[in-house]
């Protein structure tokens, strides 16, 4: 068996998609091969001072060329120290792909998926692969304001709903609004959903999907120490006892992100 | 290349680098990213009598050069620990260390009670150190007296090694150790972590749902290698030293202020290989100076 | 600009931002590198009744996001300090510490007597927590009665606020606090430094000549914010909080914890205009959350 | 009065002169307009976790362009990180200039320098300087082997004679045996001696000078933590009570590194 290692990726494009937000495409070799969506990678800064790694979804693969799209907020020194990295120049060190993603393999025919700020980006390699296997997705993106990301990618995957908070684009409330306003369930006929996003669309989302009975799978975040479930840091509780940690815990990093959303107590 | 293996109260080591508790999971976890037989030995996590559930989230986080941690000790308890995790382990070349923790004298001795007959675990470490469990547990590691009651009171069903680990959060640590040496311990392991705090002046919150957690990492290498040396010059026990490895040069370092063993534990979190790469910085020293056998670095500097 | 003044024990700061001993020099050094006057404080070098040598070099090693130092308190002694050294910071706008090393209750309660009636001197510092000292003065630290006893003392003597210095190698920071409370002390700085030690595995020696040293810069931030933490809680004296500030974040996270105003230390080897730029980054903070009196951040984290 | 600040310097020049030597020329601006022969900067890494400075001498003056030449032996972490900078691109960051250097403006006519290894880079200036006054300097430098550096530029300047550890070039022995062997006091009626070399070639020096009883400045290292005379943490012992320390004890940063060889005790 091939072990896993931590790589040095060679940054191949590092650019600005709106105030905070950067587009990073890296180098990633047979990680690429084996990445798959919803999951993430552990990035690591450039300074002996920051050793954690910092979690990242993976917004696109690139199986092919063994390349990942990483779409990052500048939010600590961490994220600020990325956001310099030079393309063709400089590398990152990486650990993954990590943690069990979405399952775009075993929904039904029509997805459902609410992305928020800084949780659109896995979304769009779910959309692209829920696409390639024949099925119908429908993107509910919710940002601060206009300033937006990523929307002209999904496009082309999928039908784009936009939600923003100060109603300077699409539908001013929650990507929940959004929904309701035009009977989205409904409307398309939905089988399953799946969301990543700040806590409280998650809840939102639970909600939605819940009270309609649909599977809702939700990516959630937690602070991270190992990233490979071995530290128990990232945990969340669970509505039944967990089968590792025989506790009413589950580990983020390891068991989810993305977990049902039945299973766990947010 | 010069021989590499040591012993801690009678268990031979391969090498000195294990990995510190708390960690490394129960570490089948680290099958994926490394060969474990290429370590000394491997320490898995506090294992209580019945199942913790830890403290709430966040639990983690990053500080200069380390890491606060207040997991609370979440574990899934001594049966699924034997039947389960420990069996995973079985038959891999490698020593395994037991980390076992308790609020109370009978929890120590239930837990290791029920490990006294299995053949996996070859060494047990008693964390009468954690800052994260509120009862017993602290008051143990600070008091003299305490630790010795409860080293004896192992002693007495112990059928591997005892390793009494030790907190760094106290005035005098070779009280603490000398307390455990005349309770009968077989090996002391230090440094547990420091006890800290950091606030998010952003949230205006602690950082850590516990308020205070455990400091660990490079940051604390200094106050861990003061401790090793301090502790090798009071008592007659092997030492397992610990805090902050992040290398191979790392690990001479406690070599030489007097630990048998090593163990590498924040440096996991850094790169899931790092205690292999300790294994081979070592290697690379002893070559570099001709070392022919590395008990020639244990405690060199006076 | 909110109003960013603080008072510890009556004296008035412009703002909580002050320099630690021992980094500073006697002050004027730093006026080739800064407007000491936009500083709320200074403290100067640890001074005794008679000139000290200090320990043999080297007497300083780096250590991971921090640093070991075992200066072994080397002053000109009180004479030259009163005569020329504060001399030189008469007149400037800044409130000056003097902070005061000895051997026994005596040595400590002569230096203080000389500068009962000097007025450069606003506020006396009491550092009875030097680790590098042999005799005395680490004794004093660890042991609440004699803190108790030597905080009485010097009271008797003072004429300014006594602040007492807090060691934070202790088991309970909180019982040291409260023994200086009781000896009628006006405030505590702390934390000092926590002892650690070196080797150079190149040369097989200690890389301090003096073995053990004391570490500080941020690699003990999360411990000294944890016991400003503690004290608050366990005293009504004014904090005077220090350990690995670098920034005005820094800064505001122990004042959140509970300090009244702090004290900036190794980061000015880092850059001789560091405190200055803490208190720069702290109105920044301020002007940014809309804060108009910095008082309302003191020990606003529960 | 102009307060002295650190500088981001940026990084002009930055080659391989030896195996583990290296020359870096940084844009010092008034930096370099104030820095005497013989003084040093503080470097500092870029890496949270290294907090304190790099000494590093100064080798070269450009005082008209703003440019200082800083000449460094890789030898650990910060330096190797330093070797890794690249012209034009990287900057570093520095404090100076420190101390108190070579008093070339005070000498006789004729001065023998003598460098060993690293020591060598400071002495450079100094003959460029001492040329400039008119004066006659002869050096002699110490080497380990005949993987040499700087030889050239000394020879723009001044008389070199070389001694080798393994004789692979020049002297076989130390400088002082180079000296000796050419009787090089007598034979360049040498009236001041300026050194800067490990400690037992400083030692040897010292004998050399003060049994002829020439004026011999030498230059020292000790481990730094502030560089600016505040911490105490690199005194050299001296044989009277030091001017500001009032104890036998004198700051290398500030009161050297270049001393006196009379004054200290080595
Ligand atoms: C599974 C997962 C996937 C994520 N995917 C993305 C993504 O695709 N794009 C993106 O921009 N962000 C993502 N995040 C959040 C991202 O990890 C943090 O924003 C980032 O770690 C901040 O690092 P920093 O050094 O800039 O911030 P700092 O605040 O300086 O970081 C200090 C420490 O806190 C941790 N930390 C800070 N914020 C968070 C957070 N929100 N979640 C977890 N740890 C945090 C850091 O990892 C680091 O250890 C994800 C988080 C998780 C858990
Ligand atoms: C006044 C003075 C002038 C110097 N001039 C030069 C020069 O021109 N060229 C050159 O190559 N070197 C010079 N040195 C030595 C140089 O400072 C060290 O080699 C360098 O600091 C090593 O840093 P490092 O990070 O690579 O090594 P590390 O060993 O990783 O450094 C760790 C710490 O030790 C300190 N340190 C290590 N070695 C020394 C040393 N020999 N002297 C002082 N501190 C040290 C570092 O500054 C750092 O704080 C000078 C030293 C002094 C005191
Ligand atoms: C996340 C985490 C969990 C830990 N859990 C335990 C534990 O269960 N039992 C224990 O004895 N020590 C535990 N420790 C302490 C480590 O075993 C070790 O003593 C300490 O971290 C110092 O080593 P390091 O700096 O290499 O991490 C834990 C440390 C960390 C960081
Ligand atoms: C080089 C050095 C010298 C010090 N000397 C003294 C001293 O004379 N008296 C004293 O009370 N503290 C002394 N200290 C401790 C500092 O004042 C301060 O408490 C400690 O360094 C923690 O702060 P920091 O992390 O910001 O440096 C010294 C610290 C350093 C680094
Ligand atoms: S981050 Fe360590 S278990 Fe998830
Ligand atoms: S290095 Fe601080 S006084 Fe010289």
């Amino acid at each position: 068996m091939e072990l896993k290692s931590k790589i040095k990726a060679k940054i191949l494009e590092n650019t600005k998609l709106s105030e905070d937000v950067f587009s990073m495409w890296i180098e990633a070799g047979s990680m690429a091969g084996e990445a798959r969506t919803g999951q993430f990678v552990s990035l690591y800064v450039n300074d002996g001072s920051k050793l954690l790694p910092r979690p990242i979804s993976i917004c696109e693969i690139d199986r092919e060329n063994g390349r990942l799209r990483l779409v990052y907020r500048v939010v600590g020194e961490g994220t600020k120290a990325f956001s310099k990295l030079l393309p063709n120049v400089d590398s990152i060190e990486a650990v993954g792909s990590l943690g069990k993603g979405f399952p775009v393999d075993k929904t039904g025919d029509s997805v459902l998926l609410f992305g928020g700020g800084i949780g659109i980006p896995p979304l769009l390699e779910a959309v692209k692969e829920l696409k390639k296997n024949g099925k119908k997705a429908v993107v509910v993106l919710g940002f601060r304001n206009k300033d937006t990301f990523l929307v002209e990618d999904f496009r082309k995957y999928a039908e784009v709903i936009i939600a923003t908070d100060d109603g300077s684009l699409g539908c001013r409330g929650t990507v929940i609004d959004a929904a309701n306003e035009i009977k989205a369930a409904e409307k398309y006929g939905i089988t399953d959903i799946f969301s990543c996003g700040p806590m409280p669309m998650l809840r939102g989302v639970k909600e939605y999907g819940e009270s309609r009975g649909l599977p809702t799978y939700i990516s959630l975040e937690e602070r991270m120490a190992c990233g490979i479930g071995v530290c128990l840091g990232c945990v969340c509780e669970t509505k039944e006892v967990d089968h590792h940690s025989n506790v009413n815990n589950t580990r983020v990093c390891k068991d989810g992100p993305v977990f049902l959303s039945t299973e766990v107590v947010i | 290349m010069g021989n590499m293996s040591v012993e801690i109260a009678g268990v031979k080591l391969k090498n000195p680098v294990m990995t510190a508790s708390g960690t490394f999971g129960s570490g089948a976890e680290f099958m994926d990213y490394i060969d474990l037989s290429l370590l000394g030995g491997l320490t898995t996590k506090g294992v209580s009598d019945v199942p913790w559930k830890g403290n709430p989230t966040p639990r983690v986080a990053e500080t200069a050069s380390g890491m606060l941690n207040a997991i609370g000790l979440q574990n899934p308890g001594i049966d699924v620990f034997i039947k389960r995790d420990l069996e995973k382990l079985r038959g891999i070349d490698t020593v395994v260390m037991a980390n076992v923790c308790g609020h109370t004298t009978e929890e120590y001795v239930e837990v290791v009670k029920r490990l006294a007959d299995n053949d996996v675990v070859k060494l047990l470490e008693i964390n009468i150190s954690c800052p994260n469990v509120k009862a017993g547990g602290i008051t143990f590691g600070t008091n003299p007296d305490a630790a010795f009651e409860v080293t004896k009171a192992i002693k007495k069903y112990a059928k591997q090694p005892v390793i009494m680990k030790l907190t760094p959060n106290v005035t005098d640590i070779t009280e603490l150790a000398k307390a455990c040496e005349a309770g009968g311990a077989d090996g002391l392991s230090l440094i547990n972590t420091l006890t800290g705090m950091k606030i998010d002046i952003h949230k205006r919150k602690f950082a850590l749902a516990n308020k205070t957690g455990g400091l660990s990492g490079p940051a604390v290498k200094p106050v861990a290698i003061r401790m090793v040396y301090q502790v090798r010059k009071a008592v007659n026990l092997p030492i397992i030293g610990m805090g902050g490895i992040m290398t191979g040069e790392d690990a001479v370092e406690f070599l030489m202020a007097g630990a048998t063993a090593v163990s590498v534990g924040t440096a996991n979190f850094n790169n899931p290989a790092a205690s292999v790469h300790v294994v081979k910085g070592i290697e690379e020293y002893m070559s570099k100076y001709g070392i022919s056998d590395i008990n020639e670095l244990i405690g060199c500097v006076e």
